[in-house]
């Protein structure tokens, strides 16, 4: 049942991005880079250690979700790579945060986290039917939706 | 192809307005905008799109410590000695001995001196039973130098004068207007609210 | 400290106070007790002397802790033997210990009652569901001998054995009244459930089974298995009379 | 008494702990001579029905025979159920209506505004803003 | 056996399938709800009922556990099996749960008030929330008699993966309802969990994912009556300054919605924060702010030393 797909939500651009030559070399310094290993070293994270709440931003297609332990998260597609019960490894964080104090990054380096989520279910939006009209003419077509949802539940939160 | 989303987002404008280095750790003094803050402070798409640099921040909570049984908010004397979060309390409330220090008080108190003796209780209870209504509460309490609420507690009023006083209130009650007996009821209700989360 | 509580300023709205006045004696209301008379229990020992005169070391021996290498701080097991009536509550009292306690008594007494094996009065019985499941006699579950184990009859009879009511902090309801007014046994079942609750809170699981397996309920003579075995055969006989 | 208690009930979260597939029991209707049944047939009789019974141990799978139209319905753990219509669809089709009736929890399908991404049951965890709690220095000034 | 004695514990709902019975069929039906209950009490022959089977799948519970034993746990005295019921093994259940919800809640909440921690606990475990979580297991209640299942030719096997309570007569369930029934149920799983490996911590975790993982906010439990006193107590108790409440910020006392901030301090320590209309509400909400923030302290979680509550204030 558990399986990891965190290679889906760990954008690997990322990387490139220093690479771009459109990119203005004044621009570069804005654009974070992941850490090296002895910067990661270096944060200390006993006040979110410590703290009884916490909550996570983690981006899922680059679209953002502010979630805390047991939160349900409504995508708005159909996740085809896992099926209802499975539980994801969310890699794609960007900031972990108790009440007075927040880590930032983009990612996150995953070893310093544990973000699961079991599917819940895979649903969809009410039908609806919209009623589209040109101006002058008589003739109404009817464009149908019934989009798809996939619900997880964020079932662990934790700084290791 | 893979997509770069990450186009639009960028770095703070002035950095040095938003995050104040001087303490153990950074901390964030304002929201940060790709704008200029003063002048697009209105428009939201600024703050969405700005990004920080890497790392731990102190980022201050905007709201009160009202409701919440949040960690942070747990003021320090009520941690057990053993609680390794002493530290980061201590660092969280730094102003609020300067606050305590300024802030007006609602009602100031004298301290409890326990002064009366047994006789003096019985004398009390003596006084309220054989005349209430010149031994009042407030009269007993100027006299035995303590407080209306002393007198309560230690004493109470003949049987007669509770049920009159009852029965006062009771017309006093049957004449309200239907809208003043029902604002009365809302306000307790309400009131019970106080005394919960 | 503020400099009001040493007592320089007291000048309040209704004019200065003097003096300061500590009753002794019966309880008047709106009075301040004097704490060397209102910290003493019904059997006239004084709160603080528990610790001075050595009572806690009775106390641990007395439940026979150091046999089973439980070693509680003197101020839990000070805590364990108050009661939530005495003194208002100004001393930290065993409530919370005793619900805590009183569970794991009562989850162990089960466990006791699974391991016994199949009796014949249980096999004569003609309505009887199926007892064993997995090996485990489920058949004495909620039989008056099982509740009799945990009762309070049967915890206050074992500690009173043990000599022990006697450093039992409470508060009598009334003091003219008979025992049974004033819930003694109550108090005292609380008193043994929550040293069971301070095991299992501060030394886990195994140590407080360990404990409630061979001292409360092992073939001793003082044990609650015995008490409560003479406690029904007592009550069968006052019976059949 | 000082403190007073009101009774309150917890709140199940399914996924937080164990994870329990909403779908109890799936039914498949069909109908031994009409053609609308075709591939519902031909999904009963194919190794796929076997195939699913076996992967699904936890969904109790019952298969009907009445005439009419075939339909495949679901059951679901809060009490509430969902029947889909399944004539003349070939064996592919019908199959994919069986995944949804799988992959469904029985709620009620419902309209949710934009941007209303996230249900949660607990606290904020940075509080309500309030702008008397503000830092001052950031403070809106009039 | 006579006709009347089977014909009684019917459901009224049966007596119209009942009164078409021929004599001659009796005999089958008897044979039909004797077959039930020799099913259930065989445990060396292996039930294969299609529910009994899926709820064990759901449920992910133990090989040991057979299913005679899982549908002894749905059976119940009243449903009439008295030889083979679920009573006992209630009654086991309802102890392991109450020690092991316990035990975690004075862990996690150690300054609870007695009586918050007891309705903490039964917000965990009482029958309402016990017949919701065998709802969601997919547990269902049998609903018809014994005659409308022979009518229709129901598989025997099926019933026995179902709730069965009632005993067909409609005088015997006063005080008994499908609540209560499926929650004895849920208790009696949990107690027949522990049967397999006799082994706490094996139940516990299945207790811990099952119940313990559904949320309850303990502050909602709250109700103060006199918070001021209390907290002076309190604080007289712990050693601390005198509580005194100050006002930190205010906003149009004149107008027609004012609001007031209230802290109340313990020297120059801020213990608790209260907004209000009037200066006399901000005042309440700050100390049943600060009794909260007291009560509702929770340690680091996986702390070593573990701390042990004085008791509530008693004011």
């Amino acid at each position: 049942m558990f399986k990891n797909i965190s290679h889906m939500f760990a954008l690997p651009v990322r990387q490139m991005v220093g690479f771009s030559p459109f990119l203005q070399p004044l621009k570069r310094s804005f654009i974070r880079t992941t850490h090296s290993v002895a910067e990661k070293a270096k944060v200390n994270l006993t006040p979110l250690k410590l703290s009884n709440e916490l909550y996570a931003v983690f981006r899922i297609h680059n679209r953002p979700y502010l979630v805390t332990e047991g939160d349900k998260v409504i995508l708005p597609f159909k996740l085809k790579q896992a099926e209802v019960g499975d539980v994801l490894n969310l890699t794609d964080v960007t900031t972990i945060g108790s009440r007075n104090f927040k880590l930032v990054d983009e990612p996150i380096d995953p070893s310093l986290y544990t973000i699961k989520a079991t599917v819940l279910e895979k649903t969809k939006r009410p039908l609806r039917v919209r009623e589209v009209t040109k101006r002058r003419n008589r003739k109404v077509r009817h464009a149908v939706n019934k989009a798809d949802l996939t619900i997880l539940r964020i079932s662990e939160l934790k700084v290791n | 192809m893979v997509r770069l989303f990450s186009t639009s987002a960028r770095a703070a404008k002035d950095l040095s307005k938003i995050i104040d280095k001087s303490g153990k750790l950074p901390k964030i003094v304002g929201p940060a905008t790709i704008y200029n803050p003063k002048s697009s402070a209105s428009n939201y798409k600024g703050y969405l799109k700005a990004k920080i640099p890497a790392g731990l921040y102190y980022d201050p909570a905007p709201s009160s410590i009202h409701g919440s049984t949040n960690s942070e908010t747990i003021p320090k004397s009520f941690l057990p000695a053993t609680d390794p979060r002493h530290d980061i309390i201590d660092d969280l409330t730094q102003g609020n001995a300067e606050i305590s220090r300024v802030a007006p008080v609602l009602h100031e108190k004298g301290e409890k001196t326990y002064h009366l003796k047994p006789e003096d209780i019985a004398e009390i209870r003596r006084l309220r039973l054989e005349d209430p209504v010149k031994n009042s509460r407030k009269a007993l309490a100027k006299k035995f130098n303590c407080s209306p609420l002393f007198i309560s507690i230690v004493s109470e009023p003949p049987k007669e004068r509770k049920t009159e006083m009852n029965q006062v209130l009771e017309t006093i009650k049957s004449q309200w207007h239907p809208k003043r007996a029902l604002a009365r009821a809302e306000r307790k209700k309400r009131k019970e609210l106080w005394y919960r989360a | 400290m503020s400099l009001t509580k040493i007592g320089l300023n007291l000048s309040t709205k209704f004019g200065v106070r003097n003096g300061s006045y500590l009753h002794v004696g019966t309880r008047v209301r709106g009075l301040k007790r004097d704490p060397v008379e209102s910290l003493k229990n019904p059997h006239g020992l004084h709160y603080d002397s528990l610790v001075k005169d050595g009572h806690v070391s009775t106390v641990k021996q007395g439940l026979n802790l150091e046999k089973y290498g439980i070693d509680l701080p003197d101020d839990i097991i000070t805590q364990c033997l108050t009661h939530k009536s005495f003194a208002q509550g100004i001393k930290p009292y065993n409530q919370k210990l005793s619900i805590i306690g009183g569970h794991f008594v009562k989850y162990q007494a089960c466990l006791h009652s699974l391991g016994l094996p199949v009796s014949e009065r249980q096999l004569s019985q003609s309505v009887q569901s199926e007892p064993v499941i997995n090996g485990l006699n489920f058949g004495m579950l909620g039989k008056g001998s099982s509740k009799m184990l945990i009762s309070k009859q049967s915890t206050a009879e074992f500690l009173q054995r043990r000599n022990l009511d006697k450093l039992v902090f409470w508060n009598k309801r009334d003091t003219q009244k008979s025992h049974k007014y004033n819930g003694e046994y109550t108090v005292l079942q609380t008193v043994l459930n929550s040293v069971v609750g301070s095991v299992y809170l501060l030394h886990g699981q195994d140590k407080a089974t360990e404990y409630v397996l061979h001292e409360l309920f092992s073939d001793n003579s003082d044990s609650l298995t015995k008490i409560s075995e003479s406690l029904l055969a007592n009550r069968d006989t006052t019976e059949k009379l | 008494m000082v403190v007073k208690v009101l009774r309150q009930t917890s709140i199940a979260r399914n996924g937080v702990g164990a994870f329990v597939l909403p779908c109890k029991k799936i039914t498949l209707q069909y109908c031994n001579w009409g053609g609308s049944s075709q591939g519902l047939r031909d999904f009963l009789t194919s190794n796929r029905m076997i195939q699913w019974a076996e992967k699904y141990p936890t969904i109790q799978f019952e298969i009907v025979r009445k005439s009419g139209h075939p339909v495949i319905k679901g059951d679901y753990v809060n009490g509430r159920n969902k029947a889909i219509c399944v004539k003349n669809l070939n064996i592919d089709n019908v199959e994919n209506k069986l995944k949804l009736i799988r992959d469904a929890s029985g709620e009620q399908l419902r309209h949710r505004t934009k941007n209303d991404n996230v249900d949660t049951l607990n606290d904020s965890v940075r509080g309500i803003w309030s702008p008397l709690h503000l830092s001052p220095a950031i403070r809106h000034k009039v | 056996m006579s006709v009347l004695k089977l014909l009684n514990p019917v459901r009224v709902r049966g007596f119209a399938s009942c009164a078409r019975l021929y004599q001659s069929e009796l005999s089958s039906l008897k044979e039909y709800k004797n077959t039930i209950s020799t099913l259930l009490k065989n445990p060396a022959h292996e039930l294969t009922s299609p529910n009994l089977v899926a709820l064990h799948s759901r449920l992910r519970l133990p090989q040991g556990l057979s299913y005679s034993l899982l549908s002894r746990c749905l059976t119940c005295r009243s449903s009439g099996e008295v030889n083979y019921d679920n009573v006992s093994l209630n009654i086991f259940g309802k102890s392991l749960l109450t020690l092991a919800v316990t035990s975690e809640l004075m862990k996690k909440y150690p300054r609870l008030p007695g009586v918050v921690l007891n309705a903490a606990v039964d917000a965990y475990i009482n029958d309402h929330v016990l017949s919701n979580v065998g709802r969601s297991w997919g547990i269902e209640p049998e609903t018809q008699s014994v005659v409308d299942r022979y009518a229709k030719k129901e598989n025997v096997t099926i019933t026995l993966g179902k709730l069965r309570y009632f005993q067909n007569s409609v005088d015997e369930l006063h005080n008994f309802t499908e609540n209560n029934a499926m929650a004895v149920a849920v208790r009696s799983i949990f107690a027949a969990v522990y049967s397999v490996d006799k082994d706490f911590n094996q139940t516990h975790k299945f207790i811990a994912d099952h119940i313990l993982s559904r949320k309850l906010d303990v502050k909602d439990l709250f109700a103060f009556e006199q918070p001021t006193r209390e907290l002076a107590a309190l604080c007289r108790r712990q050693g601390l300054e005198r509580p005194v409440s100050k006002l930190l910020a205010e906003n149009g006392r004149l107008s027609k919605s004012p609001l007031f901030i209230v802290g109340v301090f313990s020297g120059e320590e801020k213990l608790g924060e209260g907004y209000g209309s009037s200066l006399k509400e901000a005042k309440a909400r700050a100390a049943t702010d600060a009794l909260l923030k007291w009560y509702c302290y929770e340690p680091v979680h996986g702390q070593q030393n573990v701390v042990i509550d004085q008791g509530e204030v008693l004011v």
